[in-house]
């Protein structure tokens, strides 16, 4: 009887360790260099997504921009806050780059084409992203401390169900969605 | 080559045509292949038999008296077509002939280096990081940052420089089309003779169907290698032909 | 040396030791395993240097992908093969015999595979990402088929192996684990079933690794059914060299062990059976390497004197691995109820010998050979390093069988003296 | 190689590769499981004992294996194959019907009383005029095992089986479980220290007492047995000597404190 | 509730069942695989925009023009300039690994004046304070004459009465003979072999990165094509060009002087050919064809690791290109006009008389093109001192020598003239592409500091720039290639020129109409003497030009030891059946002695090599010693030494 007892507690406790424990242990949160406010910028600047994050003609995709396209505006602060004086003092002024922790950074040996998603399958932002593009501020960042990727590539949690966009860019997700469009492309299409 | 791969559009089958006649083995297509591609410079550990070259310009003696004494013949991988033999052979499908490029991709990340795919390979095309690749200090800024540098205990092969494959599909994409068109791999742009002629088999009018009788290495193997050569020189259609290279028989030096 | 005391001393090594058994002193004991716990050592020290550098201590290149661990990963597979074979014939043909080496057999057959999954682990670039295969077969490689079934028959073999640990004098007091012991006893000739089923297939996709190779001609072999020809050759000779590698290592541990473990039957019957397989085993290859030599690499374009025209693979070694180590060893070992038994282990190292010389000509001159006319023939020598991690397996083989041997009875016979 | 895995697709390779090997582990998992619940049956319908005695005589040494009719020279050097469990072996009643052709006496010291009924795991039996039967240690086994610090009897209530383990005794490391002598159910425990230990309900009948020896065959086991224990007494280090005829002392335990007692124990009560 | 043996085997067994089903095991299975494809230590290229410039690349005097993709980090790519008219969309190997120079091992971060680090201020004050010491014993070497900064050392070395000397380089030696037969400055000739019919090639390695390799690459793929030029190649090993040339003439070593005397009709066929060991009807057949297949033209100069042909077999040459009417005509050696507003053509180094300059100062700045260190040398004064203004670290220098460091690949502000053996002189300039190192001086640079340290006024770079420049518009001749468009353009308005050429235009002048050259050859001394035929002969094979660039590219060595296309460096080949003779088995570590140095290798059998003879890899680390070995500061040592091994 001792025996059954002492097997249910190993048993708990190794299930309460691997669900909640595991998963605290295994990411560690890292700040992003200034809360950047996206809803702001839509608004009041007027400005959408491919201002920012464009495509060029030739096809190579900008990212996140770097800090001169930022100074292009913001050479002195325009508003009050916090997060642009922060940009203005230690990044602008001393042309510094900002240091982005990337929600969806895929590792060195992943091809993702905005050319081809963005401006031939006329995809929208949020379908991957999320509602990345209309946050008012940065979202904490995640990283996995054994991988180095971001938690958004693995999703919130442990079991990857339920994945609302953004939360989930591993290799399954992309093939989910090129299954559903019947376009699959092979593993050239995505790996360099 | 996973068969359910729906081709979003017309599938192409790149290949080469090479004139052994015009390669006049200077290796410029080795060293452009070489920084292309992030291969690391050779420790002094490397030799000829464990250095990374995914493409060799190999040195042939004429062993007739008719002609000249000696042609260069650059070989990487051939994109076999037929029963590939690293596709059929690697154990997790980390190598898999693309449907719409007719390129053999091999996937550094998901390749174990069990090396069962370069002991299947007749053309030694394939290289195996023996170790870490390691550049000096510094250096790591002249990467090319279209290329993922490969890590150690994985197998490399030529794949028609990829990045550039993607570079063009992203440009034309920007205009409407997934198809990439007839790019420039780095040993074609390199190639002071124009020796490489890269091209589509696809193509009734490309540059390989207009580039006149070609033979092959190994065809008897029956894997329809897809890297062609063209040569004036009719002692080298007869080496071509042999499987197994004769024992060493006395050079002629006359 | 005089026949000391053999009474175990120290308690804790007495609790383990099987009551009516006689057992060294441990003192003698540790004195025999020290020299294998330096080998492994050794071999540990090797493998780390090659799992924290990468696999440029050994003497392997991109000529030269497989080497010392792969040809002799394949060679103790196919001398593993006498667990399987054993199992089948005192299972399902009922030589009843066997039930004295047949724990032994299992024991070795467990050994054999642990060992080469462990260098296949070193050999292989990325160990961590061993697991791919599992997640992303292709049915079609050979290599696939070979990890499934080694993964799987290991674990069959680790069941075989259950019945005789729980056997032992500590665990024995547990009456529940003895009465498992005794069901799963009666269910063995069902593993022994499976455990035939997985080895037939690789043991013989190990031989098919090669036999597939359509751009090596010296390996590649035409198809009989699915399988090249060098499938059914392996699954044979391993059915071969299973017995007689067991009559070694029986009679190997009677020396060391100064004891007589099995009666002179069951060499006989072991010798009678290894014999028979190696005359089918032999006549089958004679005939495949006719039809290879002729037709199949014709026409691939090798003629076939080119294979065996390059120091040191001249021609003998055909005949060697045919006659004197293939038909020899074959025709004495079926006259053995006739010969002096204690000479047969003669007969059998030939077999083995036989067997591990065709594993090492399929894996090493197969890629020494040119393939293309302007190549040149290469050579190979194993770095210390890959000597040393095969002497670690080598080693760690001796231990856990001398530490089993002590500790379980894997001689129900042994007591008869 | 799961649905969803990177465009995994069934072509008939995969079915007949995958299938192949997910029966061989079906079949591998199954007779585990197998196993285990056959065990599970047998421990619940108290089998255990019966399985586990056999398990342990077949690995007890040739000589501990012998008939009984071997010591009084009926049978001399024949192995039983029963587990001497000799209710319902055949050749038992042929071989009762000769009559013991040795003289034989009891060493000195030992007092086997005739109205005892003896089991060769060193128990005696006393059928009680109600129906039950006690159960205690004989005289040989007293003496070497003298007197155990723990002892652990069964509860009562507890079904027992011939040969099954009966109740536990540990003194300074050395453990044996004794052999129960009959099958029946436990009624009470004796006294600690006292003459006998347990009381059982045997089933009813003859047959219940049949593998038992009593008398003359109990007197020829007996001088078997010390034989073995000198045997077994004399390998060990300390090398006891037993002159012939000299008495058996009380507690062997006490006069050769470091002789194997772990190993001669076992021996004695036919543990493995 | 006591805590024995089998509780604790329970709560193990529940723990084990517990963490297979949690995600533990199988997520860190994931990870762990991932964290294989993300080691720390295997470097990720630095994201950000591509973007293509043009450059010039300055590895050796060919100046050929590139177009470098430069990521966020730097260069990262080269490729060739299809529309370049040097380059001309062909480049030599090694410029494709050139863009790693700046981060090779041996780059030099700090001045080294006798032996320790100092200040380059120093360091500069210290050589002035020596010219000025030197005086009239005072020069500096400037290998790619005719540049910017060629004026500036122009203008220093008038000032302080010292001299500026270049070397003779492989296309040299021949064009410069010619020169002195014509009676023409030097720099007034070139190879018109665009339309040559036949080109014999005495040692001279044309089709080895020979000249600007693009021209001859050009050339061999219209052979290829048409069937002209045809290619006939006197040499006396295998060289590349002798295994690749339509007819390949391997004589014995030394006996150029007889091969020649006898194609020019001095000297009788048998002996000769008993001379040369060639067969007599190959010799007439030749001579023959020289007439016949004209326009054609004999390319003498030698092999590239050794002094080249002795001065009066190039001599002989010249007579014969006169003979068969190769000079002035067009196929042939033609006029070329001087490039205008260059300086005056500065002479030769080893035509200076030995031991006789106290200093000397070296500009090797972009890579250490192989100025055989002997050569260097012999030309100093007992205690003369060489001052190297060089990126690199070299492998040897003197107690008290200087060490200024320098730009390299793409780095410095830095133009070209035209390739020796062009026909036309052609000019072009460009900004450094990749950020210079703080320490790095670029030469303009260097001469400037050097002036004002020696209080010599000279103008600065940009005003001589302008006034090339100006000059050039002035002439109204030539025209401008535009890369990026492609199109040409007249060079008649000086902003749309300077626009053109800061984005990396090339000025192409006209080709002069070629009229008659007379030359007197009479004086020519036809004596050919008979070598004596060594039993061993020692062959340096280096590849002119880029491949012999010192430090070795990092790269460099996927040629030579990772693939065996080119002899590896440290290695003595030879015939298996000659390592017999010398009882040597492969890998054995030997030393090669020559008249005139040793050197050690390892030794490799080869069946394709020729018997008796050794052949010595003499590029990349370690070719100095190769190199003095091969007499290349001896002048006409010829190609090949007697040579001498034994095991070390």
């Amino acid at each position: 009887m001792r025996v059954l007892i002492a097997f249910l507690l190993g048993l708990a406790g190794s299930l309460a360790f691997g669900w909640w424990g595991f998963p605290q242990l295994l990411y560690q949160r890292e700040p992003q260099p200034l809360q950047y406010n996206h809803k702001i910028h839509i608004e009041k600047g007027s400005m959408e997504c491919s201002s920012c994050h464009e495509v060029a003609a030739d096809g190579q995709f900008a990212g996140i921009p770097r800090t001169a396209s930022c100074g292009a505006c913001h050479a002195e602060p325009l508003g009050k806050t916090e997060a642009e004086k922060i940009l203005v003092t230690s990044y602008v002024a001393p042309e510094r780059e900002l240091d982005w922790k990337v929600y969806s950074r895929q590792p060195m040996n992943v091809r993702f084409s905005h050319a081809v998603h963005v401006n031939k399958a006329a995809m929208k932002c949020e379908e991957c992203h999320g509602g990345r593009g209309s946050a008012t501020a940065a979202e904490p960042f995640y990283r996995n401390r054994v991988t180095g990727e971001s938690r958004n590539v693995w999703g919130p949690r442990m079991i990857r169900v339920g994945l609302k966009p953004g939360e989930g860019m591993k290799m399954s997700d992309c093939e989910s969605c090129h299954e559903q469009k019947g376009v699959s492309a092979g593993c050239l299409g995505c790996h360099r | 080559m996973s068969a359910t791969q729906k081709t979003s559009r017309t599938p192409r089958r790149y290949g080469m045509v090479i004139d052994l006649d015009r390669c006049t083995g200077c290796g410029a297509c080795v060293i452009a292949c070489a920084a292309e591609n992030n291969v690391a410079p050779g420790a002094a550990r490397e030799n000829d038999r464990n250095s990374i070259s995914l493409l060799r310009v190999f040195t042939l003696n004429n062993p007739t008296a008719a002609g000249r004494r000696t042609a260069f013949l650059p070989m990487m991988c051939m994109q076999c077509e037929h029963e590939t033999p690293c596709v059929t052979v690697c154990p997790q499908q980390a190598v898999e002939l693309d449907v719409l490029s007719g390129i053999v991709e091999q996937m550094p990340q998901r390749c174990l280096g069990c090396r069962y795919c370069m002991t299947a390979c007749p053309y030694h095309a394939r290289s195996f990081n023996w170790g870490d690749p390691s550049w000096p200090a510094g250096m790591e800024a002249t990467l090319n940052p279209a290329v993922a540098p490969r890590m150690r205990g994985v197998v490399e092969k030529c794949d028609f420089c990829q990045s550039r494959l993607h570079a063009a599909q992203d440009a034309a994409a920007v205009n409407g089309s997934l198809d990439p068109g007839i790019y420039t791999p780095a040993c074609v742009e390199a190639c002071p003779t124009q020796a490489i002629t890269f091209g589509d088999w696809n193509d009734p009018e490309g540059a390989l169907a207009k580039s006149g009788e070609t033979f092959a290495w190994l065809e008897g193997l029956g894997t329809q290698p897809k890297v062609r050569y063209r040569s004036g020189q009719n002692w080298l259609h007869e080496m071509a032909e042999r499987g197994g290279a004769a024992p060493a028989k006395e050079e002629r030096h006359g | 040396m005089a026949d000391m005391a053999w009474v175990p001393t120290t308690m804790l090594d007495r609790k383990f030791v099987p009551r009516g058994v006689t057992r060294c002193t441990p003192a003698r004991f540790s004195l025999w395993l020290t020299p294998w716990c330096l080998l492994l050592g050794l071999g540990l020290w090797a493998a780390y240097l090659c799992l924290r550098d990468g696999l440029l201590h050994t003497n392997m290149d991109n000529r030269f992908a497989f080497g010392l661990w792969i040809f002799l990963d394949l060679a103790i597979i196919a001398f593993g093969g006498g667990a399987f074979f054993s199992g089948v014939l005192l299972y399902f043909f009922k030589l009843k015999e066997l039930n004295a080496v047949i724990r032994s057999a299992v024991l070795i057959g467990f050994l054999c595979y642990s060992g080469a999954v462990t260098v296949l682990a070193i050999d292989v670039g990325q160990p961590l990402r061993a697991w791919f295969t599992f997640w992303h077969p292709n049915a079609h490689s050979m290599l696939t088929e070979v990890t499934f079934c080694i993964t799987l028959y290991l674990c069959v073999l680790a069941v075989e192996y259950l019945p005789v640990l729980l056997r032992n004098r500590q665990f024995r007091k547990i009456p529940s684990f003895l009465v498992f012991e005794w069901e799963l006893h009666k269910l063995i000739p069902v593993l022994a079933g499976i455990g035939a089923f997985l080895s037939f297939f690789h043991q013989g996709s190990l031989g098919g690794l090669y036999g597939v190779l359509r751009g090596r001609p010296f390996a590649f072999r035409e198809s009989f059914g699915i399988w090249p020809t060098t499938f059914f050759l392996f699954v044979l000779s391993a059915m071969a060299v299973g017995p007689s590698f067991l009559l070694i290592m029986t009679r190997v541990a009677e020396w060391v062990t100064r004891k007589r473990l099995v009666l002179e039957s069951v060499y006989v019957r072991l010798a009678r059976v290894s014999g028979w397989m190696l005359t089918f085993y032999v006549l089958l290859k004679s005939i495949d390497t006719m039809v290879w030599l002729n037709s199949t690499s014709r026409r691939g374009g090798f003629l076939p004197w080119e294979y065996y025209s390059w120091e040191p693979f001249g021609v003998w070694i055909l005949f060697v691995e045919i006659g004197l180590f293939g038909f020899v060893p074959a025709l004495w070992l079926m006259r053995a109820g006739k010969v002096n038994t204690s000479w047969l282990i003669a007969p059998a190292l030939l077999a083995c010998a036989g067997v591990a010389l065709n594993r090492y000509v399929l894996t090493v001159q197969t890629l020494s050979l040119a393939t293309l006319p302007f190549d040149e023939f290469l050579s190979y020598t194993p770095s210390w390093q890959e000597v040393a991690v095969f002497g670690g397996v080598v080693a760690y083989g001796v231990i856990v069988y001398s530490v089993l041997y002590r500790y379980t009875r894997l001689f129900p016979q042994e007591q008869e003296r | 190689m799961f649905p969803g895995v990177n465009g995994f697709h069934w072509s008939p390779v995969h079915i007949i590769f995958l299938s192949a090997f997910g029966l061989v582990l079906s079949v591998l998992l199954v007779t585990l499981a197998v196993a285990f619940f056959r065990t599970l049956r047998d421990v619940r319908s108290g089998r255990a004992g019966a399985i586990a005695w056999h398990c342990d005589f077949e690995d007890l040494p040739r000589q501990e294996r012998l008939c009984r009719h071997a010591f009084e020279g009926a049978a001399p050097g024949r192995l039983c194959d029963r587990g001497f469990d000799c209710r319902d072996c055949e050749t038992h009643p042929k071989f009762a019907t000769i009559e013991t052709r040795w003289p034989v006496t009891l060493p000195a010291g030992l007092e086997y009383p005739e109205t005892r009924l003896y089991h060769r795991g060193h128990t005696w039996v006393e059928p009680q005029p109600d129906g039950t039967a006690l159960i205690g240690l004989d005289d040989l086994g007293a003496r070497v095992f003298g007197a155990p610090e723990v002892v652990e009897l069964p509860a009562p209530g507890t079904k027992l089986s011939v040969n099954g383990a009966a109740w536990r005794m540990m003194r300074n490391g050395a453990s044996v479980s004794v052999r129960s002598p009959l099958e029946g159910e436990v009624i009470a425990h004796g006294a600690p220290g006292g003459q006998w230990q347990l009381r059982v309900k045997p089933e009813a009948g003859e047959r219940a007492f049949r593998h038992l020896l009593s008398g003359a065959e109990a007197h020829a086991w007996v001088n078997a047995e010390t034989d073995r224990l000198m045997i077994l007494l004399s390998s060990t280090p300390t090398g006891a000597a037993l002159a012939d005829g000299g008495a058996l002392v009380a507690d062997l335990h006490q006069a050769l404190p470091d002789a194997p007692w772990d190993e001669v124990s076992a021996a004695m009560f036919l543990n493995c | 509730m006591a805590i024995g043996r089998r509780e604790l085997l329970g709560l193990a067994g529940g723990a084990a069942v517990g963490g297979a089903l949690s995600p533990v095991p199988w997520k860190l299975l994931d990870d762990s695989a991932i964290w294989t494809q993300n080691w720390s230590w295997t470097p990720t290229p630095v994201r950000g925009p591509v973007t293509e410039k043009f450059g010039l690349c300055t590895l050796c005097a060919a100046g050929c023009g590139v177009k470098a993709r430069c990521g966020s980090a730097g260069v990262f790519g080269v490729a060739p300039a299809a529309e370049h008219a040097t380059g001309g969309g062909a480049l030599c190997p090694v410029v494709y690994g050139a863009h790693q120079l700046p981060y090779h091992p041996r780059r030099l971060r700090t001045a080294i004046v006798n032996g320790h680090a100092v200040e380059t201020k120093e360091a500069i004050a210290e050589v002035a304070r020596r010219l000025e010491a030197a005086g009239a014993k005072a020069a500096i070497l400037d290998e790619r004459p005719g540049r910017i900064v060629s004026a500036l050392y122009d203008r220093i070395a008038r000032a302080k009465g010292g001299t500026v000397v270049t070397l003779a380089q492989v296309e040299d030696r021949s064009l410069r003979t010619m020169e002195d037969l014509a009676g023409m400055g030097p720099g007034t000739l070139g190879y018109d072999f665009e339309h040559a019919a036949l080109i014999l090639s005495v040692g001279a390695p044309l089709l080895d990165s020979w000249g600007s390799t693009g021209r001859m690459s050009r050339l061999w793929s219209r052979r290829v094509e048409t069937g002209k030029p045809v290619f006939v190649h006197a040499g006396s090993h295998w060289s590349r060009t002798a295994q690749l040339a339509d007819r390949a003439l391997i004589l014995r070593p030394g006996s150029e002087a007889a091969l020649v005397a006898a194609l020019a009709g001095k000297l009788a066929i048998e002996p000769a050919a008993e001379i040369t060991g060639l067969s007599p009807a190959s010799l007439s057949d030749l001579a023959l064809r020289l007439r016949e297949q004209a326009p054609a033209l004999v390319v003498g100069g030698g092999e590239a690791a050794s002094s080249g042909l002795p001065e009066a077999t190039e001599r002989m040459i010249a007579a014969l290109n006169v003979a068969i009417g190769a000079l002035g005509r067009a196929g042939g050696i033609v006029m070329r006009r001087p490039l205008t507003g260059a300086p005056q053509p500065p002479q030769y180094l080893d035509r200076v008389p030995d031991h006789s300059l106290d200093l000397l100062v070296h500009e090797a700045s972009s890579a250490g093109i192989v100025a055989p260190e002997a050569l260097l040398r012999r030309k100093l004064a007992a205690k003369g001192t060489l001052v190297r203004l060089s990126a690199f670290l070299p492998e040897a220098f003197g107690p008290n020598d200087v060490l200024i460091p320098s730009t390299t690949f793409l780095e410095g502000a830095e133009d070209a003239r035209g390739a020796r053996d062009a026909a036309v002189e052609t000019w072009s300039y460009s900004d450094g592409l990749s950020s210079v190192p703080a320490s790095a001086l670029p030469p303009a640079e260097f001469a400037a500091q050097l002036a004002e340290a020696l209080q010599v006024k000279v103008e600065s770079y940009e005003e001589l720039r302008k006034a090339r420049a100006a000059a050039i518009v002035a002439a109204k001749r030539g025209h401008v290639y535009r890369h990026a468009g492609g199109e040409r353009a007249e060079a008649t308005d000086l902003e749309k020129f300077e626009a053109a050429m800061a984005e990396g235009a090339v000025w192409v002048d006209e080709p002069v109409e070629p009229g008659p050259l007379r030359a007197k050859i009479d004086a020519v001394d036809w004596s050919a003497g008979r070598p004596e035929q060594p039993s061993l002969i020692a062959v340096a094979s280096s590849p002119r030009g880029s491949l012999s660039v010192l430090p070795a590219v990092p790269l460099a060595s996927k040629l030579d030891r990772e693939t065996r296309l080119y002899a590896v460096p440290g290695e003595v080949r030879m015939n298996p059946r000659t390592a017999r003779e010398l009882n040597l088995r492969p890998g054995d570590s030997v030393l090669v002695s020559t008249p005139f140095g040793e050197t050690r290798g390892r030794v490799r059998c080869d069946a394709a090599a020729i018997p008796g003879q050794l052949e010595l890899g003499a590029c990349g680390d370690g070719s100095q010693l190769v190199l003095e070995a091969m007499g290349a500061a001896e002048p006409g040592a010829g190609p090949t030494q007697a040579a001498q091994i034994r095991r070390s």
